[in-house]
């Protein structure tokens, strides 16, 4: 094994973090489970090293492993695991303790919940220096530097708050400050940054970075986003069914992949501003296997378009690509070559000038809560025309969802908001819209978990659909049902299936179905995505814009993975606290002159290239709707500040070029000038520290805690 | 020697009239015993002394009159008793429960007591007399009493008390007892120490309705207006000290008593809700004395080493009533098949532990003088009973509603007897009401008690049947539940109520018996005891069939 | 099953198979039933849910042939033989007119038993109505039916059951309408509480979108979805209707005499205990006791099936 | 906060209204008549109208609840028909008894029910667990009657160490009145311990899979440390809460036990008060229960909300 083990980079003493020929298995309904099937790794000292998958692959349960930290149904079935050449696996509860002390610490998901609710930051940071033998005053003493050194700018007031009155960034900086306090040799990060705002994730990886050459200490860096991993890691591993497939340095193995899992995942992800009319994406056929399922020789063969017979028979040795870069594959050398999966061609674009199918103007929406109003939406105007989809995009708070939920008149908008369905104009409660307007305009939710009843088999879901918008009965509904699942790619032998029997793709293509059902005008999509792997994500990009091709659907796109919105929208519009900030063709939004909000939000975005322009740090939290800043509400962050005008006075949409607004007092060619230089690098001030995360304040929240 | 005591006697045989010496001679014939002759003589106003040496010995022995006790109690210490609390307000004019009268007799005082023998004892009467005939009887007064607010009670006050008892308006719980023989304004005080009661006809046993059996006839001020349960005004022994309603009554000596000076320096009345809490109230030594129990309620004392059960007869009974003018029960031939039906046995031995006296269907309890023995006692029996309903058609069955009120055995007793009287093919449905609901208005058309085909009621204890025989049976009885009309037995109560001597009481006595064993409008299974729990280390309380309780000399036992 | 040192991030992995595009998650297709005969199996598992049945069982074979079962009818009074006892002749004694107790124990099965589960049933269903209404309306609608459910939920069960009896007459069927009634609050909160989650999932969104009516969505969408903890309810409220009924038979308001009824005996008897005559208190006693923890063992066993 | 304290209050009052009027119409259906209640069965059709008019009980109901409400308002909760005096002089008394009797039994009952509970998450699924969570189960679901019947039967008779009824006789000192409660109070440990200790076993369990549990774990913090730092300080919260409300349930909720035990606390007096039907006690009564129990839950989310920062800085928020 250690044979193919790759050398860590020229350290001496032992690497940071050894598994050795791993083997890790739950135990589930009585049987026990393979989750990781002999993963062999090592992290050399001040490396970062990164482990990618999709969901299930096993990383966290490498990352746990690390730590010695199993749970109760969970065993090392084989292998070892050393820390600084130490063995885990042979050490008393005591000396693990010692060690999680000192060595190795780890940061997770939902920094929130990952800090205790009813104690103090303060302490819960001390409590570390406590636990290395520092005494009170001194640990609270460096407690206090160290969240400084996580750039918490007024650490002091931070020590004497709790958790859930930090945003999700600072108690995430609080977390890693916990982390490093005591200076381990390797930090394990384990999707530290998933389910943050583009903004605050960029700004917590470019801090992580910056400790870890501060700190000299090793990363273990688990991700699903191959931006991220780009960005942050130095090598990385491929982990597929429990299965280190491919191992390189990050550049080396983006540029040339050598396995047909690693390529399949690249090709997955809109790259390098990729359009849904110039090349569909591709997607991985087949599924992810079953945990601890029977697996031939090669674990990937059976969604594999290279696998022959010998896949079936032997396992592959883990082949010597290059230096340093290895990949568990038959035929590495010509992994690349793997044929796509959907050849469908791209639809090409064609500009029809038509009347807007819907437009809205005016649109304001206002939650009361607390007495205190809060302006989710603020005079939104835009318009959509049949056929197109227009992305919207902006930090959570901004009011996407909100105004996704007005539209189709969920939660209503305030008097005086003028929407237009073929320039009728809508009732704002859906309750009040004629059926026809109602089957016009459909949404497909995030999440077909929620969206669909758990309790009803496919067939009634879709059924019902066809019954409430078009009146359909009978054999005739029969008919259409099968079409309809049909045109989303659904099997119809699952038609009698619940949802729970299904994968998350299926669930969403059923939601589609639904929303489809009504032959609707306008399908408004609140990140379908987001809760998919980017294999399935592929997969239902490639359905919508197929449905949208033959179908004249229009789309109101709704994403903060600013690369698929990039990919489907013909233009995009970028919201900041319920304010249409800027609103264009797709192709022109992301590149300057834009709207310096826009500006930054695309800096923040890692690409998987690598190749990321100079990053623009935002200052701060979006504020809280309930008290907007006064004059241009992004003025408090803007890293293009002019003066006391942005402070005093709100710019208007303008038309700054044909078809392209933004409100900005800048004009384009300024903006067009300044940007070729990034801003001055701003100091954190103040305000990050006591900026109101929001939390309950935001919109999208508050319509439901009302 | 003997011819002191010949010359005593005449002399005494001069100065009493001829009622008395009918009861001397019916003595000296043997037609009554001494005990008899004793009570027979203090209703009529003869002192003990006197009917002591009439009957040949210097005193009657008390022995005999008080039941045989422990050792005699020594002064001091508090003594404690349990009584089932007062249903209702605590007004003297209007209580009508045990747990009411109780608390009444601790303050309050009539002019004579009737004691468990029903002998009278004069307390705030010194004596009394009566015209010829019964007709008006006249009190004296005892000087020297004072009301526990500090003012001297005189014959005004007494009159006032009798006006207020027998006055329509004021609707007094005593109203019954005195219906048709006393009415208002027929009180008169002729001088301070001097009460003359003109009676509406002539009762021989007026007495009984001045005493603690008429327990509502505690002499007030004659200026009493209600709020009685603030001072607890009276004349008796005790002081009231502290009263919390639903909890009890704490008492002091009363300084300025007339009489003997209480054996206890305090007393303490505890109330309990119910009879299971007061036994267990006893046996976890929280009482000395429950003034009393019954045997539903108190089995558990009956067997308890702890406990001493002092057991006297009473005339406290329940009538089993059946509407003798609706069907089923209109004829007499199925009201006597339900009587015969009955299984006294079971009910004495097993409902009651035989703690009382077989009923034999008519208000004359073993317990009262009048009452001829000699009338033979209903048995159960089966077979006569099905002749009988078969002789009245209803050999096929009969089905009625039984309907009785939550109090003591009463739920217990109905089942027992719809248990009995199935075996005759009568099949009863039952229905068991609280009492407020069982009452109702105690009106005709209003009251269950009083409307319903078949029902069970409680009765108290009376001194004499008087009430008994009226109240319930006779055709304007204002309780006539069973709708009993009949001339024959309203002349034959007429005659025992005029009779003044036992042996035309007992005369009219076995007429009535017997008409009502032939009629049965009412069945009265049993008379059962008057029980009483005191622990082993207290004696020298009293009590009453009534429900009174005198602890005034009771005490611990060194 | 998870618990301390267990990292959520890997239990997932452990507990739920992660799933991926185009396929069917284990355990395939006929899904839905391997679930319900998985929670059969974890029923089955639960010792607490066995006994719990088994005692239940017992009372129900002796609520339904009781009398058969019986060796002496449970009514025929007979006071020569009161308060014996217990003998080869009684096993369980006599009570104070003679009855035989173990009959009387056996046959009391039968009214609770029945009255318990109606009006249980009665209070789930007014409940359920009325939280799902509460819960989907929220608003003006909630605070006014909340604050009457305050009101009723303010003084103890107990009172308000005795209040009620005091007024209609003690009846059996009062009884259940009584019950019912009163723990028609408590069932709302639990099926609001329930229904405020559901209502914030999409399907429900997603069903105003396709126009429904409100009813639609309210028994046909919401409904089935708060089912499971509507059943855990009705079984958690059996316990306590059975429980709040032997006390209002205790406080004489309950099941009305001669009928066997448990609490009606110990109700009748308690008195008698201290003169040693514990036979007729202690069996109805154990009866009880035995009843109410079978039920509400089995409610647990449920509660847990249905929380994984 | 003080916004909170207020909103809680003014609902608090709102229930407090709707309750009253329950309470009084529900008591209206009542049948039959005040003043003969008062009188019995005996006394004149007269007497009783009278007595109806000066207790106004023959006026609507409308005006007496009125009455009655701004009677309350005044201080004066009326007065008992049955026993003529203040309905204060009654309740009040009873429910301070009612009140002695739920301390002491909360005074046992809290440590023992927490710490069952705590201890028996740390052991879940073991032996230790089952024994506490069925066995408080069952102890909590057998009626408290069994239970005070079981223990007169064990502790005032076979082994008589303990009196058998509640109240100690007028002018006994503090011991003694404890000694008094003893038994009744352990009736209502046995029914509320099983209830206290599930709530405190689920709160534990649940702050043991948190995430911040993990972290603390991960910190390397002992085990101990992580049980009482971390864990407990979240997890007796809700338990808190629902021990207050509990509060509620203890007074009034006796009835059976204070019959029992012959204790005059204000379950009792409700229960003569409606056997009674004496509707001024039973009215008010009720309602002081209401308030009890709704000032016990309104302490209850006020110390939650005083322990719990997030709610604490939810209106600072």
């Amino acid at each position: 094994m250690s044979a193919t083990a790759p050398q860590p980079a020229a350290v001496e003493t032992a690497p940071a973090l050894e598994l050795r020929d791993l083997e890790v298995a739950y135990r589930v309904r009585g049987i026990w489970r393979e989750v990781l099937r002999g993963v062999t790794l090592s992290i050399g000292r001040n490396e970062s090293y990164g482990l990618v998958g999709e969901s299930g692959c096993g990383k966290s349960t490498a990352a746990f492993a690390a730590l010695r930290y199993l749970p109760r149904n969970g065993r090392v079935t084989r292998g070892s695991i050393l820390v600084d050449g130490q063995d885990l696996l042979g050490m008393s509860e005591n000396e693990v303790r010692e060690l999680r002390v000192k060595k190795v610490s780890m940061v997770y998901q939902n920094p929130t919940a990952a800090l205790n609710p009813s104690i103090r930051i303060g302490d819960q940071v001390a409590e570390v220096y406590a636990l290395a033998g520092a005494h009170d005053g001194e640990a609270r003493q460096r407690a206090h530097e160290m969240l400084g050194k996580v750039q918490i700018s007024d650490p002091a007031s931070v020590m004497r708050r709790y958790p859930h009155q930090l945003s999700g960034g600072m108690n995430q900086r609080v977390v890693i400050a916990m982390a490093l306090a005591t200076d381990p040799s390797l930090l394990i990060l384990d999707e530290p940054t998933t389910g943050l705002d583009a903004t605050v994730e960029g700004e917590v990886l470019d801090l992580v970075k910056m400790l870890r050459e501060e700190f000299g200490t090793s990363l273990l860096f688990i991700t699903h986003n191959l931006g991220v991993m780009a960005k942050m890691c130095e090598r990385m591993g491929v982990l597929y069914a429990g299965r280190l497939v491919e191992e390189g340095p990050v550049a080396e193995v983006f540029a040339r992949p050598s396995h047909p899992y690693t390529v399949g995942l690249l090709r997955c992800i809109p790259r390098g501003g990729v359009r849904k009319d110039r090349e569909t994406l591709d997607t991985i056929p087949g599924f992810l296997p079953q945990l601890g399922a029977d697996l031939p020789a090669c674990v990937f063969t059976d969604r594999c378009g290279l696998a022959e017979e010998i896949c079936h028979r032997e396992e592959p040795p883990f082949h010597r690509v290059t230096d340093g870069h290895c990949s568990r594959c038959h035929f590495y050398d010509r992994a690349q070559t793997v044929p796509r999966a959907t050849p469908a061609p791209p639809v090409p674009r064609e500009d029809r000038r038509v009347e807007p199918v819907l437009e809205a103007r005016g649109l304001r929406k206002t939650f009361h809560q607390e007495g205190n109003a809060i302006h989710a939406l603020a005079d939104v105007q835009f318009a959509l025309k049949e056929g197109e989809t227009l992305g919207l995009v902006g930090e959570s708070g901004s009011g996407k969802t909100t105004l996704a939920r007005s539209l189709i008149g969920l939660s209503p908008a305030d008097e005086g908001s003028v929407i237009e369905l073929d320039g009728a104009r809508l009732a704002p409660n859906v309750t009040k819209r004629k059926r026809d307007q109602v089957r016009a305009l459909q949404i497909v939710f995030q999440n077909p978990d929620s969206a669909l009843n758990r309790r009803f088999s496919i067939h009634r879901i879709i059924g019902r659909a066809l019954t409430m918008l078009k009146g359909e009965r009978g054999e005739q509904r029969e008919e259409h049902l099968r079409q309809l699942a049909h045109s989303v790619r659904f099997d119809v032998r699952l038609i009698g299936a619940r949802p729970a029997q299904l994968s998350g793709g299926l669930k969403q293509r059923v939601a589609i179905a639904r929303a489809f059902a009504g032959d609707p005008r306008i399908v408004v999509c609140d990140e379908p995505t987001s809760a998919l792997d980017v294999s399935v994500q592929a997969a239902i990009l490639n359905l919508l814009v197929e449905l949208q091709a033959s179908k004249k659907v229009a789309y109101l796109f709704i994403s903060h993975d600013l690369g698929v919105v990039r990919y489907l929208s013909d233009r995009i519009a970028v919201l900041y606290l319920g304010r249409v900030m800027e609103l264009g063709p797709a192709e022109h939004v992301f590149d300057p002159p834009q709207h310096p909000y826009t500006e930054a939000l695309g800096s923040a975005v890692p690409t998987a290239e690598g190749t990321e322009r100079e990053r623009i740090r935002l200052v701060g939290e979006i504020p809280s709707a309930a008290s907007p800043p006064s004059g241009c509400v992004f003025h408090t962050r803007c890293p293009r500040y002019i003066g006391d005008i942005c402070r005093d006075e709100e710019p208007a949409l303008r038309e700054v070029e044909p078809g392209h607004f933004w409100r900005c007092h800048y004009s384009a060619e300024e903006l067009r000038e300044v940007q070729k230089t990034p801003p001055p690098e701003q100091p954190l001030t103040a305000r990050e520290a006591s900026e109101p995360t929001g939390g309950n304040l935001r919109p999208s929240e508050v319509d439901r805690s009302t | 020697m003997m011819d002191e005591r010949h010359a005593q006697v005449d002399a005494i045989r001069r100065r009493i009239g001829e009622v008395e010496n009918d009861l001397v001679d019916a003595h000296a014939a043997g037609q009554i015993d001494r005990r008899e002759f004793v009570r027979r003589g203090t209703v009529l106003g003869l002192s003990l002394s006197t009917l002591g040496v009439l009957a040949g010995c210097a005193q009657p022995n008390v022995a005999q009159v008080s039941p045989p006790q422990t050792k005699p109690p020594q002064p001091g210490g508090t003594i404690r008793a349990g009584i089932v609390a007062p249903a209702a307000a605590l007004d003297p004019v209007m209580i009508s429960d045990e747990g009411g009268l109780a608390v009444l007799g601790q303050t309050g005082q009539y002019l004579v007591w009737s004691d468990k023998y029903l002998n009278l004892r004069p307390v705030i009467a010194e004596s009394w007399a009566h015209d010829h005939n019964g007709g008006v009887w006249t009190f004296k007064i005892r000087q020297g009493v004072h009301f526990s607010d500090g003012t001297p009670l005189t014959a005004e006050d007494v009159a006032a008390t009798f006006n207020r008892l027998a006055d329509p308006v004021v609707g007094s719980n005593a109203l019954s007892n005195f219906a048709g023989v006393l009415s208002k304004g027929n009180t008169k005080a002729t001088d301070p120490y001097t009460v003359q009661f003109t009676l509406d006809a002539p009762n021989g046993n007026f007495p009984y309705l001045v005493s603690s059996d008429n327990y509502n006839a505690v002499i007030l001020p004659k200026d009493y207006h209600g709020g009685w349960d603030k001072t607890f005004i009276g004349t008796g022994p005790w002081k009231m000290q502290s009263f919390t309603p639903e909890q009890g009554v704490t008492y002091t000596r009363n300084a300025q008593y007339w009489g003997p000076k209480t054996v206890a320096d305090r007393m303490q009345l505890t109330f309990y809700p119910e009879e299971q809490a007061q036994t267990l109230g006893i046996q976890g030594n929280q009482v000395d004395i429950l003034a009393h129990y019954s045997v539903s309620g108190g089995r558990a004392l009956i067997t308890d080493p702890t406990i001493r059960t002092t057991q006297y007869r009473s005339s406290s009974h329940r009538q089993i009533h059946m509407r003798t003018d609706k069907e089923p029960f209109n004829d007499k031939r199925v009201r006597q098949a339900v009587g015969l039906l009955l299984d006294r046995r079971g009910m004495v031995e097993g409902l009651l532990a035989t703690k009382s006296d077989y009923g034999n269907d008519s208000p004359f309890a073993p317990v009262f003088r009048s009452t001829d023995p000699s009338v033979p006692q209903r048995q159960q029996n089966v077979a006569q009973a099905k002749q009988l309903l078969e002789a009245a058609g209803r050999s096929s069955g009969v089905r009625a509603q039984l309907t009785t009120l939550t109090h003591f055995e009463l739920p217990d007793l109905a089942q027992v007897v719809q248990n009995d009287v199935s075996d005759g093919g009568i099949s009863l449905s039952i229905s068991i009401l609280d009492p407020g609901t069982y009452y109702g208005s105690s009106k005709f058309g209003t009251s269950p008690w009083l409307d319903s085909t078949m029902g069970i009621t409680d009765y108290g204890h009376r001194g004499v049947p008087n009430l008994l025989l009226t109240a319930p049976l006779t055709s304007k009885g204002p309780w006539n539940a069973a709708h009993f009309k009949n001339p024959a037995y309203d002349k034959l109560v007429a005659q025992y109520v005029a009779a003044l001597d036992l042996g035309a009481q007992r005369t009219a006595a076995r007429k009535i018996q017997l008409l009502l064993l032939d009629e049965t409008p009412v069945m009265f299974p049993y008379y059962y005891y008057f029980l009483t729990a005191a622990r082993l280390n207290v004696s020298g309380e009293e009590t009453t069939a009534m429900g009174h309780i005198d602890l005034s000399r009771a005490g611990f036992v060194a | 099953m998870s618990s301390f040192g267990e990292p959520i991030g890997s239990s997932v992995t452990a507990g739920e198979p992660p799933v991926a595009d185009d396929q069917l998650s284990v355990p395939g297709p006929e899904d839905t039933r391997v679930m319900r005969r998985e929670r059969m199996a974890v029923l089955l598992h639960s010792k607490t849910f066995i006994a719990g049945a088994v005692i239940l069982a017992f009372w129900i074979v002796c609520a339904i042939f009781g009398k058969l079962i019986a060796p002496d009818d449970p009514l025929l009074t007979d006071p020569i033989k009161a308060l014996q006892a217990p003998s080869s002749a009684h096993l369980f004694g006599t009570d104070t007119l003679g009855r035989d107790v173990l009959s009387r124990v056996l046959v009391g099965a039968r009214d609770i038993l029945i009255v318990a589960p109606l009006a249980t049933l009665l209070g789930t269903v007014l409940g359920t109505v009325l939280g799902l209404v509460m819960g989907y309306f929220r608003g003006p609608t909630d605070d006014v039916l909340g604050r009457i459910v305050d009101a009723v939920l303010a003084v103890p069960v107990v009172i308000v059951g005795l209040l009620s009896l005091v007024a209609l007459g003690p009846s059996t069927i009062t009884v259940i309408f009584v019950i019912g009634v009163v723990f028609t609050p408590v069932i709302a909160r639990t099926v609001r509480a329930a229904v405020l989650t559901e209502r914030e999932y999409e399907y429900v969104a997603a069903a105003r979108l396709r126009n429904e009516r409100t009813p639609y969505i309210l028994f046909g969408e919401i409904l089935p979805n708060v089912l499971g903890p509507v059943l855990v309810e009705f079984t958690v409220r059996l316990g306590y209707a059975i429980f709040t009924i032997a006390t209002l038979s205790f406080l004489g308001f309950g099941i009305q005499p001669p009928a066997p009824d448990w609490g009606l005996q110990i109700y009748q008897h308690y008195g008698l205990i201290s003169g040693g005559y514990w036979w007729p208190v202690l069996f109805p006693a154990l009866a009880i006791a035995s009843l109410v923890i079978g039920v509400n063992l089995l409610s647990d066993g449920i509660s847990q099936a249905f929380e994984r | 906060m003080t916004r909170f304290i207020a909103k809680r209050l003014g609902l608090g009052l709102i229930t407090l209204w709707l309750l009253s009027v329950l309470v009084f119409f529900g008591s209206q259906v009542l049948p039959g008549d005040v003043a003969r209640r008062v009188l019995g069965p005996f006394a004149t059709q007269s007497a009783v109208n009278s007595l109806n008019h000066q207790l106004g009980t023959d006026k609507s109901v409308f005006v007496q609840y009125a009455n009655w409400i701004s009677g309350i308002f005044h201080g004066n909760l009326g007065t008992s028909v049955a026993t003529r005096s203040s309905v204060s002089s009654i309740v009040f008394p009873a429910l301070w008894h009612s009140a002695k009797l739920a301390i002491l039994a909360f005074i046992i009952v809290v440590p023992f029910g927490i710490i069952g509970g705590v201890f028996a998450a740390l052991k879940e699924g073991r032996f230790q667990d089952r024994l506490i969570s069925v066995g408080g189960l069952s102890a909590t679901t057998v009626p408290e009657f069994v239970w005070a019947v079981a223990l007169i039967l064990l502790f005032a008779l076979l082994i008589p160490i303990l009196p058998s009824t509640a109240t100690p006789p007028p002018g006994s000192g503090f011991l003694t009145s404890v000694k008094f409660l003893i038994l009744p109070a352990l009736c209502l440990v046995f029914v509320l311990f099983g209830y206290i200790a599930r709530m405190a076993r689920a709160g534990t369990i649940e702050a043991l899979d948190a995430d911040y549990t993990r972290t603390a774990v991960i910190k390397g913090l002992p085990y101990s440390t992580v049980v009482r730092r971390h864990v407990l300080r979240n997890a007796l919260l809700p338990t808190i809460a629902v021990v207050a409300t509990q509060a509620g349930y203890l007074i009034g909720g006796l009835v059976a036990i204070e019959l029992v035990f012959n204790y005059q606390g204000i379950g009792q007096v409700l229960y003569r008060a409606a056997s009674q039907k004496d509707f001024p006690v039973l009215q008010s009564g009720v309602l002081i229960v209401g308030v009890v129990y709704l000032v016990a839950t309104l302490l209850a989310d006020l110390a939650y909300s005083l322990l719990n920062p997030r709610l604490r800085f939810e209106s600072s928020a």
